[in-house]
């Protein structure tokens, strides 16, 4: 999560907690931020909006200008047009589509307006001055690692792993799916079955319960999202099957309770925390600010920045838990 | 003319007396002819797990929801309407019931505050259509968008967990009697009922009245916007029973609940024949019809195909289901 | 000209024509008379290309004529007017008369030049006052039923056939329609003319072909000198005596209906307890508009007392509680469920006497439906068909028999006998008096005046939207109305 | 009949010649209201932004990929059908006229493989309906998701750029003329010649009377199932045109263009006054509804609403502008 001092600045992001240790939070010039992002249809895109204006809130030098959040990349675009005529002084911007963004934030780096792409990359690196995102290969292969590592030490052959993921159209998704593929390729494992799901808890409590029954013995399951995660598990009860375990993805305080619990079959999960919306902010008002990051040697902030993936199981709950999003 | 030749043409059979014979009979051939293919389908390709019980009650349970939903949005189609707020409302439903508010009071409250939130908001779209005088394309439309948004504030776009001591609901879904989740049997209860009002009912006659010809039924004395109006009401019931199954199988109330289920409730009503201009269809027809586009998900997902060429299949199959129970231009309508 | 010899065309359950022979010469008028059902209609469908035959022959000035769509007979030059009325609502009447052969180029309307043929042809009709340019849907049915025959003369036919093109006009409509006819077999185009009138067929008619059952009983009978009993009794197999039935002889009971200016001043009147009061006019002249009034379908001016106490007619389905029926003019777009079976559009007006607690008794529903399908002559006799696969004036009987079951204490019938034939009509009038005989008050509209006069104990004459005279049935006669509903009226 | 009588029911008005008279202005007007009155709102929430030219720009180059999609839609729905599949068609397009395989032959080339992607599949539904007599909602619906699959199938789910020697399809929303992107001139032309076709040729007449009363149709000598067909392949055009538009804004191609676009020019058509039921309609209403949507979207932007309540608002709006042009109860239909 992105509160690593690592990754971000100087102060623990999602928690309104201005613990300045440096000068970046000393009041500074008035800056207009500009946000755009997806519809928060979803849990960690509704996390991801709100801590952005949880945020910016904290701040009294940022006024906050955040447009219709959109799943239509036309809208989309028309929402940054809008953001670039007001003249905001920085732009975040979670794109529906990096791809098909990529030629209005051009425009908008054009206009003088310095961009955070936040999330989902623009393929042109004029497109935005910093980047700040996760690292969904990354998830996967944590995932990955922690199933085969798992399978390996069990000393299984040949298991059977199930893994849903999340909207198939999505690069993220395949970013994922590839990352897992890889890492579990290492411990000479392959995915068995693998079905997609659209974010939701009942797209994945729809799609858990046809891939029960299409396979009568499970050894692993990665399930991209713990938002459709609930519903995922809902199936897995509802069925009565425990024969295998099952490894969460982005971290939600949910899927974090369930694993304290321990009472069911979800083990572990991969994060992928919608805390760096929060630090998108804080980037955005440096750079907008022309400040640096008071931690770095650097006097710029950093062109690009991503955040880990940890795996949190049982042993390490405790610690992760208050950073958790409710989805 | 001769009497042999009419005996010809009386029909006989189930539906005989509804008016709706011969042709009905036939359609519905089509479809179960298509079920049978698809099962015949299932057979071979995953002999082993295809025809299990517990497949085949998996396809019911994931069918349940959705098709509480078909009966309420039959009679609304046959009535001459359409609703597009379905799957809203039931989120809405699901949201309403789940917060922490009303769990307090136990799974029977919140079972009624599911039906009667799901009641409520289909009164207001018939109070928008037959008083209102919205096209109900528009109106619940409107429905939709709101009653989403609803959600989302009410939620505040979380997705709400059923509290362990209200687990008396998530049972309705684990609890089995004669190996078949209670949900089941509600919904196919609810589909008995549905049946018994449409065909035996001067309220289901008056259904197909308003929805064949709103001027004639008029003229009859039938008073259509009262009629119109408890059209929608029924079908926000069906909403808030449906919430009911999804909140027990999901354990969860969310304002993503249901996207979609519009248009998949509609084309199930579609394909099992009743036409988007109302006065005609059945219960079964829809019946069927949502049960073959499960069926094609479940199969699907039995063989490991991926999205894609799932699409693309699917595509394929309504066509080919469809043909097979050809209809002629006369009847075109929507 | 025309020769179809040994027409079969069967619909599932029904062999609507058993070998029909038909002959038409050039220049001639050529009436095909027929019950109700008797395959007239499906008959000029073949002509027409929108059925095949499934066995005979059909020659057309000596070649042969298989037809295979609409298209293809109106380029044979076959023109139609059809029985029910055809037209798109949400075009203007010139766009409905030309509508398939547009005078277009490269794709481009004319509407100048289309606007100018309507016109032109709506004049040859004596309608020069139907502009091309207004909207069909806001036309009446009366307007309409000129516009479908604009529509068929706009083509250069050689054989023109009407389909009981007179049902929905006036007198003096008629006499129009006639000039025109005439004005065609002169130019030596034939006519092929089916109505229910007799008196129209010895009028107009050269020729008449009579269908009984879907078979052909005589071919080519002059129209002027057979008698009318021969004709009648070769439609029916028997022979209708009087058609009439007796007025009542007791004198009418209380008050049922009275109503003071409504739809307009003066249009003030009532209806007693075992009376049928007729309404006679022209069509236009408002009488519709009272009915619906009454009923509570249409808003107007006026005070409308029920049993002497006033009330406010708010929709129909008050009326209903209240013990009022109202058969439309217009069965399709008003009365009919065209999909459904005849009992359930028998039973529509009266669905809870059918029912214990919303539920529906069927076993009585369908008893009651055989009476009444028995008691009007609907044919075929099995009230489980679909009434869309009923002839035109089965289906009016059906229309009618909606308010025949349960009690009704007024009804009010608007042109009910449109399309049903001699022998069926004697039948309904017998039923009408009936119901009026047990103390039922009858309101009538008919734009027959024999009709009216011999049905009805008291007639009121309209014009213009005005009542403008009330009397006895049997202090008038036919030519005492006529003067009246035309007087000043017609179009100079 | 006399004449007075006749007189008194013949309209007068404007657009007396067009056959849609009296109602049809009084629809329009009330569209024009409630943009009035929408715009109004723009001008006191945000008087420094709104009425800026480039805020009207982007107005209309928001409102121009769909806007090209709801002048086929109108033909669609005046012609007695419906199309489902105009945003799959739109993704599908745009996805076969992005390919490698095809950029190589340069941005004429690529324009030219969108248009006959569209017309083809749009000349499927055609045939779909008119010869296999499908409903058209079944049919196209079978449309939308196997061109949804083809799509994601050629495009292995990637969104696929623009390559850069082909830029000149992007600068149809870069370039300029007078202020205006080009792609909302070509939006205007499109409105202007589908104005022009359904008004001033046999071919929009008769698709009145196809949708109107088809029967009468087939009984005036028009060949209904032909024209059904090409109102169809006329859809689809439309949707290819839409891919370009959608091409050069967003640079791209993918399978995820569109989505959810039917639900939307559906809306915008009906709410212009087009009658699901087919016969009736006009562009000018369709564009102006489009406008409506468009409008809203826009100032939600410009005011930052969060979602719940804009999607609570919306519903709101929808039925007071519809409520602007309430209709009786008569034309009644979906
Ligand atoms: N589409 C159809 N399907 C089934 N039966 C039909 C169909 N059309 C007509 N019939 C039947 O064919 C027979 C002849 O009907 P037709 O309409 O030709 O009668 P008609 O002589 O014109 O009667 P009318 O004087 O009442 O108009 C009737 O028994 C009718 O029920
Ligand atoms: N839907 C309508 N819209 C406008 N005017 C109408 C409408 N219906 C009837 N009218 C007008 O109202 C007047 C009375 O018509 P009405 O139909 O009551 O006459 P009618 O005597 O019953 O004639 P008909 O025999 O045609 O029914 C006529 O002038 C007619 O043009
Ligand atoms: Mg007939
Ligand atoms: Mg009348």
């Amino acid at each position: 999560t992105s509160n690593e001092p690592a990754a971000t600045a100087n102060s623990p992001a999602p928690a309104p907690a201005a613990t300045a240790t440096g000068g970046n939070d000393q009041p500074g010039t008035k800056v207009v931020i500009g946000f755009s992002a997806p519809a928060a249809d979803h849990g960690w895109i509704a996390a991801i909006a709100k801590n952005a204006e949880a945020t910016a809130k904290q701040y009294p030098d940022i006024e906050f200008k955040p447009v219709e959040p959109t799943n239509d990349i036309n809208a989309q675009i028309s929402a940054v047009e809008s953001l670039i005529q007001a003249k905001v002084n920085a732009l975040v911007l979670l794109p529906n589509d990096g791809q098909q963004l990529n030629q209005v934030a051009l425009a908008a780096t054009a206009a003088g307006i310095p961009v955070i792409n936040l999330d989902r990359i623009f393929p042109d690196k004029l497109a935005y001055r910093t980047w700040i995102g996760g690292d969904n290969y990354g998830m996967g292969v944590a995932a990955g690692h922690y199933i085969g590592k798992k399978l390996k030490d069990k000393g299984v052959s040949n298991p059977v792993i199930v893994e849903i993921q999340g909207i198939a159209t999505l690069p993220l998704t395949q970013d994922r799916s590839k990352g897992f593929e890889d890492a579990l390729k290492t411990y000479g494992f392959s995915v068995t079955a693998k079905q997609d799901a659209q974010f939701t808890v009942e797209t994945g409590n729809e799609v858990a319960t046809s891939l029960l029954q299409a396979h009568k013995k499970i050894d692993a399951m990665w399930n991209h999202d713990d938002d459709q995660g609930v519903g995922v598990l809902a199936a897995i009860k509802e069925s009565g099957r425990n024969e295998f375990f099952m490894v969460g993805g982005a971290g939600s305080a949910n899927a974090m309770r369930e694993i304290q619990a321990g009472s069911s079959v979800l083990e572990a999960t991969v994060t992928y925390s919608p805390t760096m919306a929060s630090s998108a902010i804080k980037l955005a008002r440096l750079v907008a600010q022309g400040k640096g990051m008071t931690d770095l040697v650097e006097t710029q902030v950093p062109q690009s920045i991503t955040l880990a993936s940890e795996t949190i199981t049982k042993e390490n709950v405790e610690k992760y838990l208050p950073l958790g999003f409710e989805s | 003319m001769t009497s042999p030749d009419l005996k010809k043409a009386a029909p006989s059979g189930l539906l005989g007396r509804t008016g709706l014979t011969g042709l009905g009979q036939a359609r519905h051939l089509g479809l179960v002819a298509a079920l049978v293919l698809l099962a015949a389908v299932g057979l071979v390709t995953r002999p082993d797990t295809f025809a299990t019980t517990s497949n085949l009650v998996s396809i019911l349970s994931l069918a349940a929801t959705i098709g509480v939903i078909t009966v309420g949005m039959t009679f609304v189609i046959i009535g001459g309407g359409i609703d597009l707020s379905v799957g809203a409302i039931m989120a809405l439903a699901s949201v309403w019931a789940t917060t922490l508010a009303t769990q307090e009071f136990g799974p029977f409250v919140m079972v009624l505050c599911a039906l009667l939130v799901g009641t409520g908001a289909g009164l207001v779209n018939g109070l928008l259509i037959s008083y209102g005088r919205l096209v109900p394309f528009i109106a619940t439309l409107a429905m939709l968008v709101a009653a989403r948004g609803l959600a989302q504030r009410m939620s505040d776009r979380k997705t709400q967990l059923v509290q362990a001591e209200n687990t008396a609901l998530v049972e309705l879904s684990t609890t089995r009697w004669l190996g078949i989740p209670l949900l089941v049997f509600i919904f196919a209860l609810v589909v008995a009922l549905g049946w018994v009002v449409l065909n035996r009912t001067t309220f289901g006659r008056r259904t197909y009245a308003v929805g064949g010809n709103p001027e004639a039924a008029r003229l009859a004395g039938i008073n259509v916007r009262r009629h119109t109006m408890l059209l929608y009401a029924l079908s926000g019931l069906c909403c808030g029973i449906a919430a009911v199954l999804i909140m027990a199988r999901t354990t969860t109330g969310s304002s993503t609940h249901g996207d979609l289920y519009e248009l998949d409730a509609i084309a199930a009503v579609i394909i099992g024949g009743t036409l988007l201009t109302g006065g005609r269809g059945t219960i079964i027809g829809s019946i069927l019809g949502l049960l073959i586009f499960t069926l094609i998900t479940n199969l699907f997902i039995l063989n490991g195909l991926n999205t894609s060429d799932q699409l693309i299949a699917k595509g394929l199959i309504i066509v080919v289901a469809v043909l097979l129970q050809r209809r002629n231009l006369k009847e075109r309508t929507l | 000209m025309l020769e179809m010899r040994g027409i079969v065309k069967e619909f599932p359950g029904v062999r609507a024509l058993d070998h029909v022979d038909l002959l038409v010469r050039a220049g001639e008028a050529h009436c095909l008379l027929g019950q109700n059902g008797a395959g007239k209609s499906t008959l000029i469908k073949i002509l027409a290309g929108v059925h095949r035959p499934d066995e005979g022959t059909i020659t057309f000035n000596g070649a042969d004529y298989r037809p295979s769509s609409p298209l293809h007979a109106l380029r044979a030059g076959f023109a139609t007017i059809y029985q029910e009325l055809d037209l798109v609502d949400g075009l203007s009447v010139a766009e409905n008369i030309l509508l398939g052969h547009e005078p277009a180029r490269l794709g481009f309307s004319l509407r100048g030049r289309a606007n100018a043929v309507a016109r032109q042809v709506l004049a040859r009709l004596g309608h020069p006052e139907i502009r091309p340019t207004t909207e069909v849907g806001r036309l009446s049915p009366a307007a309409k039923q000129i516009v479908s025959m604009a529509r068929a003369l706009s083509h250069e036919a050689k054989l023109i056939v009407m389909d009981e093109p007179s049902a929905a006009l006036a007198h003096d409509e008629v006499a129009n329609l006639f000039r025109i006819i005439r004005e065609l077999t002169a130019q030596g185009v034939a006519v092929i003319y089916i109505s229910h009138r007799l008196e129209e067929i010895r009028e107009i008619g050269d020729r008449v072909t009579v269908l009984k059952d879907g078979r052909t009983v005589e071919v080519g009978l002059p129209a002027r000198d057979t008698p009318t009993d021969r004709l009648v009794s070769l439609m029916t197999g028997r022979t209708v005596e009087y058609l009439f039935p007796p007025r009542a002889s007791r004198p009418p009971g209380q008050e049922i209906l009275r109503v003071e200016d409504l739809t307009g001043p003066g249009v003030s009147f009532s209806v007693r307890e075992g009376e049928i009061v007729g309404l006679a006019g022209l069509v236009g002249s408002g009488r519709t508009e009272i009915l619906e009034a009454v009923y509570g379908a249409r808003r107007a001016a006026g005070r409308v007392y029920l049993h002497g106490r006033q009330v406010r007619p708010g929709e129909p389905h008050t009326m209903v509680r209240r013990g009022l029926g109202l058969a439309p003019e217009e069965r399709k777009a008003q009365a009919l469920l065209l999909d459904q079976s005849v009992t359930a559009n028998i039973t529509l007006g009266s669905l809870p006497g059918f029912a214990r607690l919303g539920w529906l008794d069927r076993a009585r529903e369908a008893e009651e439906a055989r009476r009444l399908a028995d008691l009007l002559a609907i044919r075929p006799p099995d009230p489980e068909r679909p009434i869309k696969t009923l002839s035109g004036g089965n289906q009016q009987k059906a229309v009618l028999a909606r308010w025949l079951v349960g009690n009704r204490r007024l009804l009010l019938l608007d042109e009910p006998t449109r399309g049903v034939d001699v022998g069926a009509r004697a039948e309904l009038y017998a039923v009408i008096r009936r119901l009026a005989d047990q103390g039922i008050g009858v309101l009538l509209v008919s734009s027959e005046v024999p009709e009216v006069l011999g049905l009805s104990d008291r007639v009121l004459v309209m014009r213009e939207g005005a009542l403008i005279h009330q009397a006895d049935a049997a202090e008038l006669d036919e030519h005492a109305v006529l003067d009246m509903i035309m007087q000043g009226s017609l179009t100079p």
